[in-house]
């Protein structure tokens, strides 16, 4: 059941430069949505009468018991610029849960690659999390997270960490691998290794390259997309991304971002 | 004592348990919208543009936001009139609430073609049919914006409809009269308006269009006050009912188009900024009437003291 | 290296020391704001319209505010060309911004008094020719409906006017680029646009209209998107300069414009929200002309990768 | 030389029911007005980007040493309701020096009738306070004021009493004189009296009373006129009213009440 809520802000920080970290609080226990998966995401809405779209932000967390919301995002225009002015006891409208999100059922025990360019690996977290909680439970199974940042700024890389071994790559070298994610993953996952999953988060061209890698080392590969919003519900149609087949909604091969995605199988959508 | 109102008006002889509609294009074909708001509650839903084949739309950015609006440019994309009488229709089929099929096409052919598949449908209440969406490149809105040409797109499709036959116009015209009046002229049952009004927003960092269509449509409460005077104007033009729409997103809105002749009103893009407008639109307008002592809503149509 | 620009412009054979003028009708003729704005520093005064006798205008309310706009129905009262000249052009005179006449009429012997008088006054630099005021009922506004009116019109005053003409043309129509190529035909040496868009707005409480007049002319952001739109499919019609206008409000929203095709533009609601809108816009354009490296302002003119 | 500033909230207080008195303090020590008329307003912008018209407000007090305004507004619709919310340390654009004001020297020493009706009180306030100055200075004329209100809720009375004489009037009979304004001003002033000036603010009806009133009373009349604005400052047409005559300005019988007005003799209006 999808939900228009008003939630109390209870905590935000800059976590590196332009990055919040904000957990929200619902203040309806009934309300409280039941499940959440990994790469689902909300719609924020702005106070500001003059900006009426919502802006979708991928879930980095959430706590079922305590009813709180974690969204980690970048601010960029004016919409996060008023996010980012939020302090605890402030209010938001959020709508959601929106979109797919990857499936820790069928990753399950696997050697998962997670990707993640920027504020591409906020959504990552909570996959991660999941996916090192199977992996004890199971006894099999391996989590390992390439993040890259512009700088040495490395926001929730200690957090990654605690899921499994983390790669940090840096566009100016300040910190880890001196250039992009894909380019660290390939250095350090050689064509025919055992990674059989690859979950990326990020920029297109990063998305191109993950795809590409990925195929190289024959893992099956989701990725989360980003496309302008109107509705977040299916209903727009303003979302869609290119497919490879046509799918059962749109029957002509633009698959709804904020329905059928925002993960997606790479080989499904043209990229 | 309360006043108890009758909310029902109706919409060339069919009769809707209120004024509220969705508009076209902006609530699917009501199942996403149905997680929000009880569908039995509406007046009737209007259902995203149907074309006889599949179309694919345009390329994607698609959406631009605006001060106080959006632009669009879907450019129409549906499954084809075979998928939605299978799927969406059937869906429909449970709800209570009238069914107006929104028809779009390339060619007076396309039309005619939707308009006939659709005859048999009971579930079709109206048909209203799109010669207004500025998004498409051929055909389309040609039809719209010549009062010729509308004529005879209307007149050629009342042969053929089985249901009442709503036309639906777009605002990017000189005159909204000369249109109602050839549409009405035509054989219309009813028109609705108004569709979006053609923008473009250019990303200045990047000097760069944001559509990748360049032009969208505006919609929202930035059109407003141009959707209320063409309904005004259209009325005064016209005897058939008139469905007005344009950047309701409040039931002042709502009363407001009525009160300048729209016989029903139709919410667009507020369900994106609020996915339970309707309803409280609704619940706004009966609020207003008991208020105003209103026994009948439908006497608010063109009850601006002019 | 910092890049320093060149903010000229040329419109019609007149040099402005910079693109950003005041919309005509919302800036008096330059006095009133004087005060928060030191006129040398723009581009141009554009003049409220003025006609050959003096004009009452619209009963008030003559202003109504909507989202994100406002509607107004002012009528165009103005005391008159030969007020106008004693006291606004004199009062120009010691300014060194360009100056840019707006003239209104009921009819074209109206329109060709004023722009007979104003023939020998040495400091009106441009003629806006108001072929579009919604809010006058007579005349005015069907000059500027009607490609063959516009033809017409135009072709009569460039016969005998002695400055560059500008012809202001209005958005209720179905097609600009029909409307711009009929004033480059009849030998207009520049178009601006857009005027208004006419709305209308009740009072839903008392049921009555907001205006006295009905209808007035919608301004402000919610029509910049509409703007953009109609000064890019305009200066793609005609090879005569673009002065663009329409919901300017900030400096994104005039590096817009001319990215859309303006040679200049001006600045109308604007200054009622903030009146250092002009010298705001001005600075913020001159900045972003910087960090781009932009060497001369109207290298922006029609800019957007098309 | 009018500016647009942004003040701060010193203080707010619901005097009456949705009525709210705004105390707000120029930050800008060198920008502070030099002088202030009673009658003369200021335009006070919404934040909401909806709303982007000022609403004007007329100046109740005016403290140039400390650098304070004081209004007094009724709530009414979304601007108002939004300035009603404000408490001190917010902020607020203020468009003034705005309009003509009452000019206290002409009304030096005379004996002069405030007639306020709601709303229309706190304008004349400050002028109650000037005139009650210049009496004490001058050791003649007197300052009577009859104020309506709807019910007994008697706002800025106290403040009225210490100027001089008041006459409360209220539409339901709870307190003083039961009946509107002009009435009351009748009962207590007969035709021929002593009274030399009549200076009103109130709605549309209640002015045309006061004139006919102060015709009787052969006193002299101002009226303080409301009108829809844009610009505030004379430069869009936009608040006109008629005028018996042809003014200065527009040369059409119709004066710019932002800027020849608010304040008018009533004889030289058509009300
Ligand atoms: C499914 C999804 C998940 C996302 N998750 C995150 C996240 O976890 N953290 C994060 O920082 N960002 C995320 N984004 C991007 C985020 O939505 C945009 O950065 C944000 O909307 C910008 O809003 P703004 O008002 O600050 O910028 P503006 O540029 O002022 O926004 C103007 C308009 O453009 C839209 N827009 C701008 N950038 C984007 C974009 N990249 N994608 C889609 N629409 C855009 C806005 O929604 C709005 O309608 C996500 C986007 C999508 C589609
Ligand atoms: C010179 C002058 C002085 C005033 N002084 C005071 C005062 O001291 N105290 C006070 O409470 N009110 C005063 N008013 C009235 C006050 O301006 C309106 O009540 C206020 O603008 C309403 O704004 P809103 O957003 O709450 O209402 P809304 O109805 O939402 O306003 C919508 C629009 O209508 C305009 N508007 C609404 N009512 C009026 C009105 N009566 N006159 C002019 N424009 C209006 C608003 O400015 C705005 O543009 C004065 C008006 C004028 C012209
Ligand atoms: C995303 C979107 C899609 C639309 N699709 C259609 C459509 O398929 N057929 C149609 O007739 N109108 C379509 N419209 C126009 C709306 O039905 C409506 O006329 C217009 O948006 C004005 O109303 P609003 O301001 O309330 O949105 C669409 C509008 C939007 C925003
Ligand atoms: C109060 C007001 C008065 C206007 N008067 C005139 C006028 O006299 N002549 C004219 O050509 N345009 C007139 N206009 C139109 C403006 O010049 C401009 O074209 C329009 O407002 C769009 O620009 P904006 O959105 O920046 O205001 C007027 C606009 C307003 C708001
Ligand atoms: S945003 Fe509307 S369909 Fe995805
Ligand atoms: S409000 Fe613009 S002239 Fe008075």
């Amino acid at each position: 059941m999808k939900t228009k809520q008003t939630l109390r802000v209870r905590s935000q920080k800059e976590i590196a430069d332009g990055i919040f970290d904000l957990r929200l609080q619902y203040t309806d226990r009934d309300r409280i949505p039941d499940n959440v998966l990994p790469g689902q995401f909300v719609n924020v809405y702005p106070r500001d009468a003059s900006a009426l779209l919502p802006r979708p932000i991928s879930i980095c967390g959430f706590e079922r018991q305590e009813g709180i919301l974690r969204l980690v995002y970048r601010r960029v225009g004016k919409g996060t610029a008023e996010f980012s002015r939020l302090a605890e006891g402030d209010f938001l409208d959020v709508l959601g849960i929106l979109g797919n999100g990857y499936d820790p059922a069928v990753l399950a025990g696997r050697n998962v690659l997670l990707i993640g360019g920027g504020i591409g690996a906020p959504p990552l977290l909570g996959l991660a999390k999941r996916l090192a909680a199977q992996e004890r439970q199971e006894g099999k199974g391996s989590v390992t997270s390439v993040l890259g940042y512009r700088t040495d700024d490395l926001f929730l890389k200690e957090e990654f960490e605690a899921c499994g071994r983390v790669i940090a790559a840096t566009d100016d070298g300040t910190a880890g691998f001196h250039g992009n994610v894909v380019s660290a993953a390939a250095a350090v996952f050689p064509a025919g290794g055992s990674i059989d999953a690859v979950c990326a988060c990020g920029p297109l061209p990063m998305l191109r390259g993950v795809k590409q890698l990925a195929r190289k080392l024959r893992a099956t590969c989701y990725v989360s997309l980003e496309e302008r919003m109107a509705c977040g519900v299916g209903a727009c149609l303003g979302c869609v991304t290119r497919t490879t087949g046509t799918d059962e909604h749109s029957h002509v091969r633009n698959a709804r971002v904020c329905t059928e995605g925002p993960v997606f199988n790479a080989e499904e959508v043209e990229l | 004592m309360k006043t108890v109102t009758d909310l029902s008006v109706n919409i060339a002889g069919v009769t809707l348990k209120n004024p509220v509609m969705t508009a076209s294009g902006t609530f699917g074909s009501g199942m996403e919208y149905s997680e929000f708001v009880d569908l039995n509650h509406l007046g009737a839903v209007v259902t995203k543009g149907v074309s006889n084949v599949p179309w694919e739309g345009n390329p994607t950015p698609r959406i631009a936001e605006v001060y106080g609006g959006m632009l669009n440019a879907i450019g129409l994309q549906n499954p084809g009139v075979d998928v939605f009488i299978e799927r969406d229709l059937a869906f429909l089929e449970q709800f209570d609430a009238r069914v107006i099929v929104n028809v779009c096409g390339r060619s007076i052919q396309d039309y005619l073609d939707v308009v006939d598949r659709l005859g048999d449908e009971k579930r079709v209440d109206l048909l209203e049919i799109n010669v207004s969406c500025p998004n498409v490149k051929e055909g389309a809105i040609a039809f719209g914006t010549r009062a010729d040409s509308l004529y005879d797109i209307t007149n050629r499709i009342k042969k053929i409809a089985k249901q009442p036959v709503i036309m639906k116009l777009t605002p990017n015209v000189t005159s909204i009269p000369e249109m109602a009046k050839a549409a009405e002229a035509a054989g219309a049952d009813g028109i609705s308006l108004i569709n979006t009004i053609t923008g473009m927003k250019i990303d200045v960092e990047r000097q760069r269009f944001i559509l990748a269509n360049k032009t969208g449509g505006l919609s929202g409460p930035a059109i407003h006050p141009v959707a209320v005077r063409m309904v005004y104007e259209a009325s005064h033009a016209v005897n058939i009912p008139v469905i007005g729409m344009g950047g309701i997103s409040c039931w002042q809105d709502a009363v407001e188009m009525m009160l300048a002749g729209a016989s029903a009103v139709a919410v667009g893009a507020a369900n994106f900024h609020n996915p339970y407008a309707t309803q409280e639109i609704l619940d706004g307008m009966t609020d207003y009437c008991r208020r105003h002592q209103v026994t009948a809503i439908r006497d608010l149509t063109g009850g601006v003291d002019d």
